[in-house]
This record gives C-alpha cells, sequence and structure tokens, in this order.
C-alpha cells in the first residue's frame, strides 16, 4: 500500500465507525430530539471523513485536469452537504418544536408516545 | 463464469419487486396505494432491464479519451441501449403518475373518497337509484299507455260528436 | 484497496439498514423525517464511493444531484408536515 | 465483479424491505416518504450496475419530483388508509404466487448476470455499436471475425451453451469470448464492404462517424439512435402537462386572492435557499449541456431546473413564483421545447439529410454537426420536461387554494 492509500483508509475507518454509531444512536436513543443530536452530528463528520479520504486516492496524475476536476468536486459535495444537511436538521427541529413536541426527561417520560 | 445461483438471483429479485407491486394494485382498495404499487411493479421491470445490460469487468458506457484518441479504458463498456430505454421510461412514469394523481383528485372531488371499494358502492347505489328512476320513468310511461286508449276514444268521440257542428276541430 | 472500499461499502449499508428501521417504526413523524433525510446522506457517500469501487470517480455529479435531491424533498416533506400544504 | 455483486445482494434486499414496508405500511404519508427512500435506494442499485444516466434520472424524477407530487396531492386526501378486515388478500396473493412462479420458471433459461455472451450485447445492439467500436479500434486497426463466431450463442443458467454446436473447452470459444470481453461485439460488421444486416432504409445515419465524437453512448443512442422515440417521449411528457391543466386548471376570477404559506419565518432556511436557487438552476443547465459528455442530459437537467424552482416555491410561496414565471410564460415554454426538438429535425431536412440527421448541420465536419444537434435536441426536452414538471407542481398546488 502506498502512503496516500494508508491514509484514505484511516479516514474511511474513522467515517465508518462515526457512520455506524450515529445509526444504532437513531434507533437506541429514547426521544426524538435526542436521535436528532446523533444523526446530525455524526452525519456531518462522517461525510468530512469520507470525502476527505477519497481525496488522496482520486486516481489521475495531479497535473491533469480530470484529476483536480474530481478532487475539486468532491470537495464541493462536502461544502453542498455541510451547508444543506445542518439546514434541513436545524428546520426539522425548530418545525417538530413549534408542533409541541416536548423532549422527553427521566422524570417525564411523557414526551412522546411510546 | 459457472452458472450459479447468483447469476440469475437479479431475475429473482426483479420478479419478487413486480409481484409486490401487483399485490398492491389488487390487494389495496386505496387509489394512491395502487398508484404507488404500480410504480413498484415499473421499478421492477427496470431493474430486468439493467440487469441484462451488464457485462463482466465493464464500465459505465461514456467513454474517455486522454489524448489523441486513445482510450483511458479498453475493456468492455457496457450495453447502453437498455439504459436509453429506461432513461425515457422513468420520466414518462413520473408523467403517468402526475396525470393517475390528478384524476384521483376529481375522483376524490367526485365521490368524496379514494377507497375503490366504497367507490364501487357509490357507483352501485347511483345505478340502483338511475334503476329505480327508470322503473318509475317506466311505470308512469306505461301508466300513461294504458291510458292512451281512452284518451284517444275520448278524442274519437269528441271528433263524432263534432260532425255535426263542422269547422270546429278540437 | 477494493478490500478498503468494500468494507466501507458494506458498514454503510449496514446503517442503511438501520436507518431504515427508524424510518419505517418511527413513532412520531418527526422522526421518520430525520430517518429519511440521514438516508439520503448515507446514499450520497454511497454513490461516491461506487464511482471509486469502479474505478471510475468522474461521475461525482450524481452526488451533487443526490444533496439537492434530499434538500429539496426533507424541505417538502417538511412543510407538508407543519403547514399541511405545498405552496 | 464479485464487488458488485456483493453490494448489489445486499443493496437489493434493503429495496425489496422498503418496497414490502410502502405497501404494508398504512400511513399514505409515511408511504411517499419511504417512496422517496425506495428511489434513492434503487438510484444506488442503477450505480452499482454503472447506469450513471438512469441513476440520475432515478434519483431526480424518484426522488424528488414523485414524492412532491404525492405529498401535494395528500393535501386534499385523508393521510390514511381505512383499515382493511382481512391483512392479507387472499386472491391476490395466489395470483401473484402464480405470476411470480411463471416468471421466476422463465429467467432459469436466462444468460447469468453480466455474461458477456448474452444475447443482448450481440444481436441489434452491435449493429450501432459497432461504429463505436470501430472507432475504438482505429488505432490499433481493425480484426476480423474469429472462425465459428456465433453472435447468438450465450449460457444458461444450466451452465449448457446453446447456439454454439463446438465444445465449450474449445480454444475457438474462448478466443470468441476474450473478443466478445474486450467490446468487439460484432465483427462481421467491421470488415469491410460486407454488412450483413444492412437492409435499405435501415440506417439513419452515415456508418463511419456516428458515435464517434460524442463520448457519452446513452445520450448518443437516445437523441440519434432513438431519436424518433425520444421526440415522441417528449411529446407524451408534453400531453401530460397538458392533461393536467384540463383536468385541474379552472379559470381564476379577476381579483382573486392567492392563498399560500410560505416558510420565510425560518430563516436560515429562507437565506439557504436564496444562496442555493442560483446554483441549483446553474447545475441544471450543466447538466443538460454536458449530457454528451458525461452522466447528464435533457430529462435530467429538466428535472433538477424543475426542482430548482420548486425548492423557490416551497420556501417563498407560489405567489412569488408566479411573479417570478407566471403560469402563461411556462404554458408556452412547454410547447416551445417540442418545437425546438422537431424544429432541429426538420432544419436537418433543410440541410439535405434526413429527419434528425444531425450530420447533415454541419457538412465540413459532420460530428461537430451531431454534437450541435444533439445539443440543441437535449436543451428542447430539458425545456419541456422543466417547465411540465413544474405545471405538475402548480396544477396540484393550486388546487389547495381551494
Amino acid at each position: 500500500m502506498a502512503w496516500n492509500e494508508i491514509v484514505c483508509t484511516i479516514f474511511l475507518a474513522l467515517g465508518c465507525v462515526v457512520t455506524l454509531t450515529g445509526s444504532v444512536g437513531l434507533v437506541r436513543m429514547p426521544d426524538f430530539y435526542a436521535r436528532l443530536h446523533t444523526a446530525g452530528k455524526t452525519d456531518s463528520l462522517a461525510q468530512l471523513l469520507i470525502l476527505f479520504g477519497l481525496v488522496f486516492v482520486t486516481p489521475g496524475p495531479v497535473d491533469e485536469i480530470g484529476g483536480w476536476l474530481i478532487r475539486v468536486k468532491l470537495l464541493m459535495v462536502g461544502m453542498i452537504l455541510i451547508i444543506a444537511a445542518p439546514t434541513a436538521t436545524h428546520a426539522i427541529t425548530k418545525a417538530a418544536h413549534l408542533s409541541g413536541l416536548k423532549p422527553w426527561t427521566k422524570t417525564d417520560p411523557g414526551g412522546e408516545p411510546k | 463464469m459457472t452458472a450459479s445461483v447468483l447469476g440469475i438471483y437479479n431475475y429473482w429479485i426483479y420478479v419478487l419487486l413486480m409481484m409486490i407491486g401487483l399485490y398492491g394494485v389488487i390487494a389495496k382498495p386505496n387509489l394512491i396505494k395502487q398508484a404507488i404499487a404500480l410504480g413498484l411493479f415499473q421499478t421492477g421491470i427496470f431493474l430486468y432491464y439493467i440487469s441484462m445490460a451488464v457485462i463482466d469487468g465493464g464500465t459505465a458506457p461514456v467513454w474517455t479519451t486522454i489524448q489523441d484518441g486513445a482510450q483511458k479504458f479498453e475493456g468492455p463498456y457496457d450495453n447502453p441501449l437498455p439504459h436509453v430505454l429506461i432513461l425515457t421510461a422513468i420520466v414518462v412514469s413520473v408523467s403517468v403518475l402526475a396525470v393517475a394523481l390528478a384524476l384521483i383528485i376529481n375522483i376524490k372531488r367526485r365521490y368524496g373518497t379514494i377507497e375503490a371499494d366504497e367507490i364501487d358502492e357509490i357507483d352501485q347505489a347511483d345505478r340502483l337509484a338511475e334503476y329505480a328512476a327508470g322503473q318509475a320513468f317506466d311505470a308512469a310511461d306505461e301508466a300513461e299507455a294504458e291510458a292512451q286508449p281512452a284518451i284517444r276514444a275520448a278524442a274519437a268521440a269528441a271528433a263524432h260528436a263534432g260532425h255535426a257542428h263542422p269547422g270546429s276541430h278540437v | 484497496m477494493q478490500l478498503v472500499y468494500l468494507i466501507t461499502a458494506v458498514a454503510l449499508l449496514v446503517g442503511l439498514f438501520i436507518l431504515g428501521i427508524r424510518a419505517i417504526a418511527g413513532p412520531t413523524v418527526w422522526d421518520r423525517i430525520l430517518a429519511t433525510n440521514a438516508i439520503g446522506t448515507k446514499t450520497i457517500l454511497f454513490v461516491t464511493l461506487l464511482g471509486y469501487i469502479a474505478g471510475r470517480p468522474e461521475f461525482i455529479d450524481m452526488a451533487i444531484i443526490y444533496a439537492l435531491v434530499t434538500f429539496i424533498t426533507t424541505i417538502a416533506i417538511l412543510k407538508f408536515a407543519e403547514k399541511g400544504r405545498l405552496d | 465483479m464479485t464487488t458488485i455483486v456483493i453490494i448489489d445482494t445486499l443493496l437489493l434486499l434493503l429495496v425489496t424491505a422498503t418496497a414490502i414496508a410502502i405497501i404494508e405500511v398504512r400511513s399514505l404519508y409515511a408511504s411517499a416518504m419511504l417512496t422517496s427512500v425506495y428511489s434513492l435506494l434503487m438510484a444506488l442499485v442503477w450505480v452499482n450496475m454503472h447506469s450513471m444516466d438512469v441513476a440520475f434520472t432515478e434519483a431526480a424524477v424518484g426522488g424528488g419530483i414523485s414524492t412532491i407530487l404525492l405529498i401535494g396531492t395528500l393535501v386534499h386526501l385523508p393521510r390514511e388508509e381505512k383499515k382493511l378486515k382481512k391483512r392479507l388478500h387472499a386472491p391476490a396473493a395466489i395470483t401473484c404466487a402464480l405470476a411470480g412462479a411463471a416468471l421466476i420458471y422463465g429467467t432459469l433459461d436466462m444468460p447469468n448476470f453480466g455474461d458477456p455472451m448474452a444475447p443482448i450485447h450481440h444481436y441489434r445492439v452491435p449493429e450501432m455499436m459497432s461504429q463505436t467500436v470501430g472507432f475504438i479500434n482505429q488505432t490499433k486497426g481493425k480484426q476480423p471475425a474469429p472462425e465459428g463466431f456465433d453472435p447468438y450463442a450465450y449460457r444458461t443458467f444450466n451452465g449448457a451453451v446453446q447456439g454454439i454446436p463446438k465444445d465449450p473447452t474449445d480454444t475457438a470459444w474462448r478466443e470468441t469470448s476474450i473478443i466478445a470481453q474486450r467490446g468487439i461485439m460484432v465483427p462481421q460488421v467491421l470488415t469491410p464492404g460486407h454488412e450483413p444486416h444492412h437492409e435499405a432504409g435501415h440506417h439513419l445515419h452515415p456508418p463511419d462517424d456516428f458515435n464517434g465524437h460524442i463520448p457519452n453512448s446513452v445520450t448518443s443512442l437516445l437523441a440519434g439512435y432513438r431519436g424518433y422515440d425520444t421526440m415522441f417521449e417528449t411529446t407524451v411528457i408534453f400531453t401530460a402537462g397538458v392533461s393536467l391543466i384540463m383536468l385541474l386548471r379552472r379559470p381564476r376570477r379577476e381579483g382573486e386572492a392567492q392563498k399560500s404559506a410560505p416558510m420565510t419565518d425560518q430563516v436560515i432556511l429562507r437565506v439557504v435557499t436564496k444562496m442555493s436557487i442560483p446554483f441549483i438552476l446553474l447545475f441544471g443547465l450543466y447538466v443538460i449541456t454536458h449530457g454528451e459528455l458525461g452522466p447528464g442530459g435533457g430529462f435530467q437537467g429538466g428535472v433538477v431546473l424543475a426542482c430548482g424552482f420548486i425548492l423557490f416555491a416551497l420556501v417563498f410561496g407560489r405567489p412569488a413564483l408566479y411573479r417570478v414565471l407566471p403560469p402563461r410564460v411556462t404554458d408556452v415554454l412547454t410547447g416551445v421545447g417540442v418545437l425546438i426538438y422537431s424544429g432541429t429535425g426538420a432544419a436537418c431536412l433543410f440541410f439535405g439529410g434526413k429527419f434528425l440527421d444531425y450530420s447533415a448541420l454541419n457538412a465540413a465536419s459532420p460530428g461537430e454537426g451531431e454534437a450541435l444537434g444533439m445539443t440543441l435536441v437535449e436543451y428542447g426536452v430539458g425545456i419541456t420536461v422543466s417547465m411540465v414538471m413544474l405545471t405538475i407542481f402548480n396544477q396540484l398546488a393550486e388546487e389547495q387554494s381551494k
């Protein structure tokens, strides 16, 4: 393995771990707001890790137009996601909060129908 | 490359998807569900077509040339024709869905429900009411027809009586 | 390297499976919307990865379109849940 | 190949589970949401099978537009289907089981997944691919057909080889197979002076350089070989838009106020939308224009354009959209797209070619003529598709104001 492949592998492995954590959290957490927490945070981190890892293994010589185009597009995807995903999460939260969904607490577990 | 279950597994999934769609179309009385199920059925067929296009070790049928017409990828390209067929089919399927939804909205306006069996019941009731109305109309007609001879006789009697006074046509 | 990609892909798929449970089961509407949104993000990563698995990463445009579509669909679903209408 | 098969298997399992959930879940709203998930997963399957253009279309159309349309319809309808008495509809289940069994029995004779010797790769397609293949091998010279090559040969589920009289272990067979894998699909077409399938009127295009200048073969087949079909499919979409107008549009009274519920109270959403809409529209135009070089084209780009306008209507309200793009303009542009398509065909006639034979557009360099014609056609398709999708959305949304 060349050095760039090793770096990519590390990033991808981290991304996998974060992704799986987020997914499990989305199922395990007790109420909507806690799930939102796990889903929103881990999604943003995981996509950045994986996209950044893939930048290293993009084929094509660095001085060739094609290779650069792909790398720039990868970062562009990351940028779009960094803007769009939190916006969507924020909008969901706000709508849920305005609709009267109460957060779950240990003393008052009536936040949502079981 | 020996023949295996994995070799035709894809085709079984396409059958499964199609049958799920077909089951939805037959079993679910809700018209929206039926429209969605029709979409599932279509996707099954799309899957069948695209699966046939794959070639072992092939890549997407977009040639990339580096310089002077030299190919970056010499390997086989997947068959592009099914892709072309399905590409247009997907867009046509959304048009079909849109027209179906418009019809469903009109049905809701006319019947007040979108469950197929309730629509059938309403239709049946309408037909019965129509039939009853027709019966009543026929009965009235028959009564009129039965009354006809008497009326004619009366008219004839009147005309006969009229002979006594020529010029006065009733 | 193919093996690394494959393992990553399988991990993402497992994540998709788990999220699918939440999307199907999710007690409130908001849970479903959240799960749909998270599935969208995962598919973006997956589609990028598939390009590398196939050895032709020049089709990144797919990922951009996925990002846009996921965003728009989330907003539409959200608007319907919040206001009960779409315009 | 094994990677493809593994991912394919897992993805298809997921897809099937989603499909069952879509049918079985009682809330129509959840069903519509799951439809979006289903389409995104299906698009992943297409990408995995290297069908980029289809994946593009499926993601934009299935994940975006159809979900929005379904949700837009649900505004007037009850959000749950009524409770059925029986969980399983026995006649339907029996029908489906029988039909499914018959179809599965039929698949036993299918060639293997990914078999390069499958008939589909050898019968009709190579005839138009041959020119491409000729182009690929221009630098290497054309190779003659091997002895005993049978384009109809393929392997069935049982491993039996059909259509080839010889022993599969024969060297000729292996050679044929290698040549098929190399992408040289029907060698006999490549032999100069010997064109077995060329009846009169069969070919719409000059055999020398068709496809040679368009890297994306899907687009070149779409606009070239299947140009007529694509034109009439555009017309089908146009017809769908017209039917929607006829089914749902009511004449608006003068001075009638347009009701709407914009989401402008969410500041972050409003700002991000305002920032991203120019980008989305630009990206749509890029997809349309870039259709010859990479995945993309009129259908996909048109849907992306429509998505941009729909996002605008979602966040700022439909009256704001009507100020930007009045329904009258939308209606006219719907027809203009089809007109551009057929007008390009007519222009080809004018320049002395056949209908939709783009190479006539530039006599000096037929390849550039084809590129020009295909771009024009893609723009026609894109305009019609985007405007029809927008019309459909507008009509469904206008219905909510009553």
